[in-house]
C-alpha cells in the first residue's frame, strides 16, 4: 500500500502541498515566513534548473545570470518605467527566454567541462553588465523594487489583507502566493518530464547516441530545456525582486550560480522533491551556522564536501532508496 | 526491386590510416544484407558512416535515391533509418518500456504546450504509443520486463530491447551491429527467428555479425570486407565457395 | 604610442603568466583524473599565506617558501585521498561540487588560522622596476615569467623523460591498461594532486609580491585559470600556457584600449567565441566519437 | 575540531536558538543591540574591526553598570558581504530576536537591502556604511556614522582646488564603494572647477592596474590622480603608480584609511593624500581639539584589547554604538519612536569620526571638516590640516 503510494506519479506534489500549507500553522514569527517565502521562490527556480541539470544532464554554472536578468528586468520596468508588475514579469520571461535561446543554441553543442565553462562565461557577462550599467541598475549597491501588484491590488509583506473573512498579514499572503507558485512550477515540470519531451530529455542524459538514432534532435531539445529552465529562473527572479524590494547584482553572480546548482546536486538530481529539499537545506544553513562565527565557512565547506562524497546521488534519493529497501523487506520484497 | 542503399567510392581515413577504402555496394529493399569480415576489418566503421556518426572522407551514400552524406543520425531517422549498437546504447535512467517509447519519438506530435498541461491530445498519443511499444516488447520477447528499470535487465534482454526500440521508429531499414554477440545458443536461435520476422514485414535489414551460422542462415546477400576493402560480395552460397574469402578466414 | 602598447603587453604577460601557472595545475589533475579541481586556487593561497606565516615565525624567506610548498603538497595529496578518491564514480557535476566544497573548506580553515588581512610578501630581488622602450616592468614580473618558464620545461621533461611522469600520462590515457602493466593508479593520482599543488603554491608565492595575498585570493585565480585551461584545451599543457598568456594579454589590452569596466566581459566573450569555433579549445584533442 | 564535538556544538546552537525563541518574553531583560556585519568575505576589513569594537564596548559598558541600569546584549550576524544575507539577518534581528536598535551594515548594499525592513518595522538603525544614498533622501529610521562618500569627494576636490589643480584622472574600483565614489566625484567635480579627464576602473580582485594608470598618465594635462576604492585594490594601484614613476600628486579616498594600507603599499604610498578622521593621527591633534581625548582613548583601548592596529572603520562602529547608547539614555527607555527622535536630536556628540549634529534633514550629522586631510610621510600618516 505504502509502496504503491511512494511510486505514484504525482503523490509527492500532494505531500508537498500538505507540507507547504501545514507549515504556516507551526510558524508564528514573521521572520520565519520571510525566510520560508524565499525558500519557496528559490525552490521553484531550482525545480526549473533541475530539468536541465538533473534530467537532460547538461551543466549550467551561470544560471543565476538568468535569475538576475529576470529580477532586474522587472525591477527596472516597474520601478523606473512604471510598468504593471505582471506585464514586466511576462515580458522579462520572454526576453530572457529569447536570450537563452540565442546563446544556448551554440553553446549547448559543447560537452562536459566546456559546457560548464561556456555557461559560466555567459553568467559572468550578465553579472558584469548589471554591475556596470549603474544608470539603469543602480550598480553594485543595488536598487529598490516596488511591491508586486495585480490590477491595482498591491501585495506587500507589510500589508494586511482580508480574505474569506480572515485577516491575513502580508507576510503570510506572500508565503501563500510563493507556495502556490512552487506547486505550479513542480506540476508543470513533472508534466514536461512525463511527456514525450521529457523522455527525449532524459534520453539525452541516458545515451545521447541512442537518442539521436531514434530521431531525437538533441541540439533542439537541449536548447528547449535550456530556455524553459531560463524562463523558470527569470520568472522566479522577478518574483524575488518584488518580494524583497531590494536587489543587488550579487543575485546574478557566479557564487549564486554555484548555490543554485549545489541545491540541485545536494538534494538529488532528477528528483523534484530532492532539489526542493536541497533549496531548503542550503537556504537555512547560514541561519543555523550563524552561531559558529568564524568557523562558519569551514563547516559549510565540510558539509558540502562530505554530503557529496557519502551521498553522491544527493540526500533525497539516498533516503528514499533506504526507505524503499526497508519497505520492500517488510512486504516480502518486490522484483 | 528498388535500391535502398547505394554506396559509391566510400573512403574513410583516421589520421592518414584508411579504415574504409573504395567501397561500393548496394542493398535492395527487403533484403537481409550482412557485412562480415575479420576483427578490425572496418565493419562498425562502415555502419557508423552509413548511419551518420562518421562523415566519409570521400564517396557517396544514397538512401532511397537521396544523397545522405554528412546528415545527422536524427535526420536519417526521419528518413526511416534506425540501428542498434555493438556497445549497447540503452538509457539506463529509464524503464524498459520508456526506452521503447522513446523509439516512437518521431511518430509523436507533442509540443511544449500540450506537454506542460497534459492536454487530452497528448494523453491520446501517449496511450497509443504505450500500446504499440508494449506490443513491440512482446514481439521481441521482452514482454516480462515492461516496467523494469533498464539498469536491472540482463544483457540478452537489453539486446532485444534495443531492437524493439529501433522497430518502434517504424524503420524502412534497420542496421544491427553484432546482435548475437554475447548470446548463448538458444538466444541466438530466437534472434534468428526474430530477424526473419522483421524481414518478413518488409523491413530491409543490414547486419554485422560474427556468428557464421546465423549469417549464412538468414542473409540474402553478404559483403565480405578486409582492411576496409571489399573482398567479395554475393549470396551465401557464392561466398562460401569464394577462394579469397576462404584464404582470408583461414589466415592465408 | 608604442611604449603604451609595450606597457599593456608587459602587464598582460605578467598577469597571463600567473593564469598560465594556475591553468597548468588544472591540466595536470585533469590529465590524470578528468577532474576539474575548483580548489586549485587554494593552493596558490596556501603558497602565499603559509610563506607569510612562516616568515612571521622568523624563518628565512627561502625556507619559508619551501615549507609552504610542502604544506600545499600535503593538502593536495590529502584532497585526493580524502575527497576525490572516495567519490571516484561520481557525476561530473558532483565532482565539481566536491572540489568547490573542498575549496570553501580550505578557505574557511585558512581564515581561522591566518586571519582575514591582506599580507605582503617581499619581492624576491629588490623593488626597482626595469625600464624598457618607455615601458616599465616590475622585477618580480620577471620572476613570475622566469619561474613559469622553468616550471613548464621541468614539466615537459618530467612527463616525457621520467618513469613516474610517463606513468601519470599512461594512467590518463587508459586507466585499465595502466593497471595491467603494474602502475598503481591511486598512487599516480595522489602524485598528480601533489604535483598540481606544488605548481600552484610556487605560483602563489611568486605572484604574492605583486598581488598581495590573503585567505580568499584563490577564488578568482582559480576561475581565471579554468578559463585559460578551457580556452587552451583541457589536458593540453601548451594550451594552458597559451590560454593563460592570451587571457592576460586580452584583459590588459582591453583595459588599455577599450574599457577597463568591461575587460572581464571581453575576456569571457573571447572564450565563448573560441569555444563556438573550436569546441575543445585551441589545442584540445580532436577525439572521434566512439560508438 | 573533531566531528563529534562539532556535532555537539551544532546541537548546543540549535538548542539555544530554540531557547532564545521561547524565552523572548521574559521580563527585566537586557537592552538588545542587533548587528549584521560583513565579518568575513570581501568586506571583512570593515566588518571585522567593527565587530571587535562593538564586542569590546558592549562588554565595557556592561562592566560599568550598563545603560538605564540594564545590561546590553549584542546579537550579531555575519552577512559575508552579501546584501541578501544582510536583509535576511536584519529580518531576523527585527522579527525573531526583537532587538531594540540595530547598529550595523558594513557596506552600502547591505544597508540599503535592510533599509526597507527597518523602515516598515520602525526600528532605529545606525548604518556603518559610506554611500550618500543611505541618508539622501532621508529615511525616517535610518542613520549613519561614517562621512558620506560625497563628502569625501568634496573634501578631496577642495584640497585639489586649493593646490591649483584643474584636470584630474580618476580610477575607481567596480565594487559598491568605488562605483558610488566615482559617481559622486564626477557629479561634484564641476563645483570645484575641476575636470575629470580620465576615468578608469578596476575589478575588486584585479591584480594589476598598470594599463589603466598608463592611460591616465597619458591623458592631456592631468594635474593629479584620485583613486576611489577599498580593499587591497588601492594598495596595488599605489604600487603600480610608483612603479610607473608617475610624477603627479596622488589621492586616495577614506576607504583605505588604515595602517594596514600602509603596510601593504609600503614606500609606494609616500606622498599620497587622503581624507580621514583624526583616528590615524591622534598625537598630531592639538591638545585643545575636542576629539583628541576620545580618539586617543579608543585607539589605546582597541590596540590593547585586540593586539592589532586600529582602523577608522572600527571607529564608525564605536560612534554608532555610542550614539545608540546616548539616544536610549536620553529617551529613558527603549521605546523605538522615542529613541529615534532622540537620535535625530543629537547635537555636539564628540566621536571618533567627528562631531555629530543630527537634524531631521541630516541623518549623518557630520560636517565636511570632520575629514582631515592626511599625507603619508616617512611611512606614517601626517596631518596636513
Amino acid at each position: 500500500m505504502l509502496q504503491r503510494f511512494i511510486d505514484w506519479r504525482m503523490n509527492y506534489v500532494l505531500v508537498l502541498a500538505i507540507i507547504v500549507f501545514v507549515v504556516p500553522l507551526l510558524m508564528d514569527n514573521p521572520f520565519y515566513f520571510d525566510l520560508a517565502t524565499q525558500i519557496l521562490i528559490i525552490a521553484a527556480t531550482v525545480v526549473g534548473l533541475n530539468l536541465l541539470v538533473g534530467y537532460a544532464g547538461q551543466i549550467s554554472l551561470g544560471h543565476a545570470g538568468f535569475y538576475g536578468m529576470g529580477a532586474y528586468f522587472s525591477a527596472i520596468a516597474t520601478t523606473t518605467y512604471n510598468w504593471p508588475p505582471l506585464l514586466a514579469i511576462v515580458v522579462a520571461a520572454a526576453v530572457v527566454g529569447l536570450i537563452a535561446y540565442v546563446v544556448g543554441r551554440p553553446i549547448l553543442r559543447l560537452k562536459g567541462h566546456y559546457l560548464s565553462m561556456a555557461t559560466l562565461a555567459v553568467g559572468f557577462i550578465i553579472a558584469i553588465i548589471l554591475n556596470n550599467e549603474s544608470e539603469l541598475t543602480g550598480g553594485p549597491d543595488g536598487m529598490s523594487v516596488v511591491p508586486l501588484s495585480l490590477f491595482g491590488w498591491e501585495l506587500s509583506t507589510f500589508g494586511l489583507y482580508s480574505m474569506f473573512g480572515f485577516e491575513i498579514p502580508g507576510h503570510i499572503a506572500w508565503y501563500l502566493v510563493a507556495g502556490v507558485l512552487l506547486l505550479v512550477a513542480v506540476v508543470v515540470a513533472q508534466n514536461i518530464i512525463d511527456s514525450p519531451i521529457g523522455r527525449a530529455l532524459r534520453s539525452i542524459h541516458g545515451s545521447e547516441i541512442a537518442a539521436r538514432t531514434v530521431g531525437v534532435d538533441t541540439t533542439h531539445y537541449k536548447s528547449l530545456v535550456f530556455v524553459v529552465s531560463a524562463i523558470y529562473a527569470s520568472v522566479m527572479g522577478s518574483v524575488f525582486a518584488h518580494f524583497t524590494g531590494f536587489i543587488t547584482p550579487a543575485i546574478a553572480g557566479f557564487d549564486y550560480s554555484i548555490v543554485l546548482i549545489t541545491m540541485v546536486v545536494l538534494g538529488g538530481m532528477a528528483s523534484p522533491m530532492g532539489v526542493i529539499l536541497g533549496a531548503v537545506v542550503l537556504k537555512l544553513m547560514p541561519q543555523f551556522l550563524a552561531g559558529f562565527q568564524e568557523y562558519e565557512t569551514a563547516i559549510f565547506g565540510f558539509i558540502l564536501m562530505a554530503t557529496m562524497i557519502f551521498m553522491p546521488k544527493g540526500f533525497y534519493p539516498t533516503a528514499m532508496n533506504a526507505l524503499r529497501r526497508k519497505l520492500g523487506r517488510y512486504s516480502g520484497g518486490e522484483a | 526491386m528498388t535500391v535502398m542503399i547505394d554506396i559509391k567510392g566510400l573512403d574513410k581515413e583516421f589520421g592518414g590510416v584508411h579504415a574504409i577504402e573504395g567501397l561500393e555496394f548496394s542493398v535492395e529493399q527487403g533484403q537481409v544484407y550482412s557485412v562480415i569480415g575479420p576483427n578490425g576489418a572496418g565493419k562498425t566503421t562502415l555502419f557508423n558512416l552509413i548511419t551518420g556518426f562518421y562523415i566519409p572522407t570521400r564517396g557517396d551514400i544514397t538512401l532511397n535515391g537521396e544523397s545522405v552524406v554528412g546528415m545527422d543520425p536524427n535526420r536519417l531517422a526521419e528518413r526511416g533509418m534506425c540501428r542498434t549498437f555493438q556497445q549497447m546504447q540503452v538509457c539506463m535512467n529509464m524503464t524498459a518500456l520508456e526506452n521503447v517509447m522513446l523509439g516512437r519519438h518521431l511518430q509523436i506530435r507533442a509540443n511544449l504546450l500540450t506537454s506542460m498541461f497534459r492536454l487530452p491530445s497528448l494523453l491520446r498519443e501517449e496511450k497509443a504509443c504505450r500500446e504499440r511499444s508494449e506490443e513491440l516488447m512482446k514481439f521481441v520477447g521482452c514482454g516480462d520486463y515492461l516496467d523494469t528499470e533498464a539498469s536491472a535487465m540482463s544483457y540478452g534482454a537489453l539486446k532485444r530491447l534495443e531492437i524493439a526500440r529501433a522497430l518502434a521508429a517504424d524503420p524502412k531499414i534497420l542496421l544491427l551491429d553484432e546482435p548475437a554477440a554475447g548470446l548463448n545458443g538458444t538466444e541466438t536461435a530466437e534472434l534468428e527467428e526474430l530477424i526473419r520476422k522483421i524481414a518478413q514485414q518488409g523491413v530491409t535489414v543490414m547486419l554485422v555479425e560474427h556468428d557464421m551460422k546465423l549469417v549464412m542462415g538468414i542473409s540474402d546477400r553478404l559483403l565480405v570486407i578486409n582492411y576496409g576493402r571489399k573482398l567479395a560480395e554475393g549470396t551465401p552460397e557464392e561466398i562460401r565457395n569464394n577462394p579469397d574469402v576462404i584464404a582470408a578466414y583461414l589466415g592465408g | 604610442m608604442f611604449s603604451e602598447f609595450l606597457q599593456f603587453l608587459f602587464t598582460g604577460i605578467t598577469i597571463g603568466a600567473t593564469y598560465a601557472l594556475v591553468a597548468l595545475g588544472f591540466t595536470i589533475i585533469y590529465n590524470a583524473s578528468h577532474v576539474i579541481n575548483f580548489a586549485q586556487g587554494e593552493f596558490l593561497m596556501i603558497g602565499g599565506m603559509a610563506t607569510v606565516s612562516f616568515m612571521g615565525m622568523g624563518i628565512p624567506m627561502f625556507f619559508a617558501i619551501i615549507l609552504a610548498v610542502l604544506l600545499a603538497c600535503l593538502v593536495g595529496v590529502a584532497l585526493q585521498r580524502l575527497a576525490i578518491a572516495p567519490a571516484k564514480n561520481a557525476d561530473v557535476v558532483t565532482l565539481i561540487i566536491i572540489t568547490i566544497g573542498a575549496s570553501i573548506f580550505i578557505r574557511g580553515i585558512a581564515q581561522v588560522v591566518w586571519g582575514k588581512d591582506y599580507h605582503v610578501v617581499p619581492p624576491f630581488t629588490g623593488n626597482e622596476p626595469i625600464r624598457l622602450g618607455g615601458a616599465v616592468l616590475n622585477s618580480q614580473s620577471l620572476w613570475v615569467i622566469g619561474i613559469g618558464a622553468v616550471l613548464v620545461v621541468a614539466l615537459i621533461v618530467f612527463f616525457t623523460r621520467t618513469l613516474i611522469g610517463r606513468a601519470i600520462l599512461g594512467t590518463s590515457m587508459n586507466k585499465l591498461a595502466a593497471q595491467l602493466v603494474g602502475i598503481k593508479t591511486q598512487m599516480v593520482l595522489m602524485l598528480a594532486f601533489g604535483l598540481s599543488a606544488l605548481l600552484g603554491s610556487v605560483a602563489g608565492v611568486t605572484v604574492a609580491p605583486i598581488t598581495f595575498t590573503s585567505y580568499d585570493i584563490g577564488i578568482l585565480l582559480a576561475l581565471k585559470g579554468f578559463v585559460a585551461a578551457a580556452m587552451g584545451g583541457l589536458g593540453s599543457g601548451l594550451g594552458a600556457v597559451v590560454g593563460g598568456l592570451l587571457l592576460g594579454i586580452v584583459e590588459s589590452m582591453t583595459a588599455g584600449y577599450i574599457s577597463s569596466e568591461y575587460k572581464d566581459a571581453v575576456a569571457f566573450s573571447m572564450i565563448l567565441l573560441v569555444l563556438f569555433f573550436m569546441p575543445r579549445g585551441l589545442f584540445g584533442g580532436r577525439t572521434v566519437e566512439r560508438v | 575540531m573533531t566531528k563529534k564535538s562539532l556535532l555537539r556544538r551544532a546541537g548546543v546552537v540549535a538548542a539555544s536558538l530554540t531557547a532564545s525563541v521561547l524565552m523572548s518574553a521574559q521580563a527585566a531583560e537586557p537592552i538588545k543591540i542587533g548587528s549584521f556585519l560583513s565579518v568575513t568575505g570581501p568586506a571583512s576589513f570593515l566588518g571585522d574591526p567593527e565587530l571587535k569594537t562593538l564586542e569590546m564596548y558592549v562588554e565595557k559598558i556592561n562592566e560599568e553598570g550598563g545603560v538605564l541600569g540594564r545590561q546590553l546584549e549584542l546579537i550579531h550576524y555575519d552577512d559575508v558581504g552579501n546584501a541578501s544575507n544582510a536583509r535576511n539577518f536584519a529580518g531576523r534581528l527585527i522579527r525573531s530576536d526583537q532587538v531594540d536598535i540595530i547598529v550595523g551594515g558594513s557596506t552600502t548594499g547591505a544597508t540599503m537591502a535592510a533599509a526597507p525592513l527597518v523602515q516598515q518595522a520602525g526600528m532605529p538603525f545606525i548604518s556603518l556604511a559610506g554611500a550618500v544614498t543611505i541618508v539622501s533622501p532621508v529615511q525616517e529610521w535610518v542613520f549613519k556614522t561614517p562621512q558620506s562618500d560625497r563628502m569625501a569627494a568634496e573634501r578631496i576636490l577642495w584640497d585639489m582646488e586649493r593646490r591649483g589643480f584643474d584636470k584630474i584622472g580618476l580610477i575607481s574600483g567596480t565594487g559598491g564603494f568605488g562605483a558610488s565614489g566615482r559617481k559622486q566625484t564626477l557629479e561634484v567635480a564641476g563645483e570645484y572647477g575641476i575636470e575629470v579627464v580620465a576615468d578608469e576602473t578596476y575589478g575588486p580582485s584585479d591584480s594589476d592596474m598598470t594599463a589603466q594608470l598608463t592611460n591616465i598618465s597619458n591623458a592631456d594635462g592631468v594635474d593629479a590622480v584620485l583613486n576611489f576604492g577599498f580593499g587591497q585594490g588601492p594598495a596595488i594601484v599605489t604600487k603600480n603608480y610608483a612603479a610607473l614613476d608617475i610624477d603627479l600628486p596622488f589621492y586616495q579616498s577614506h576607504g583605505v584609511a588604515s595602517d594596514a594600507f600602509l603596510d601593504l603599499a609600503g614606500d609606494a604610498a609616500e606622498g599620497l593624500r587622503l581624507p580621514a578622521s583624526p583616528l590615524l593621527v591622534p598625537a598630531a591633534l592639538p591638545d585643545d581639539d575636542p576629539q583628541k581625548a576620545v580618539v586617543q582613548g579608543y585607539k589605546e583601548a582597541y590596540e590593547e584589547r585586540w593586539d592589532s592596529r586600529v582602523s577608522t572603520f572600527g571607529g564608525y562602529a564605536y560612534d554608532g554604538l555610542m550614539l545608540a547608547v546616548q539616544a536610549i539614555e536620553a529617551a529613558g527607555s527603549t521605546d523605538k519612536a522615542a529613541v529615534r527622535d532622540e537620535l535625530e536630536d543629537i547635537s555636539g556628540y564628540v566621536g571618533v569620526t567627528g562631531i555629530y549634529n543630527m537634524a531631521p534633514d541630516d541623518h549623518n550629522g557630520l560636517a565636511p571638516e570632520s575629514f582631515r586631510i592626511l599625507e603619508v610621510k616617512d611611512g606614517d600618516w601626517m596631518l596636513v590640516d
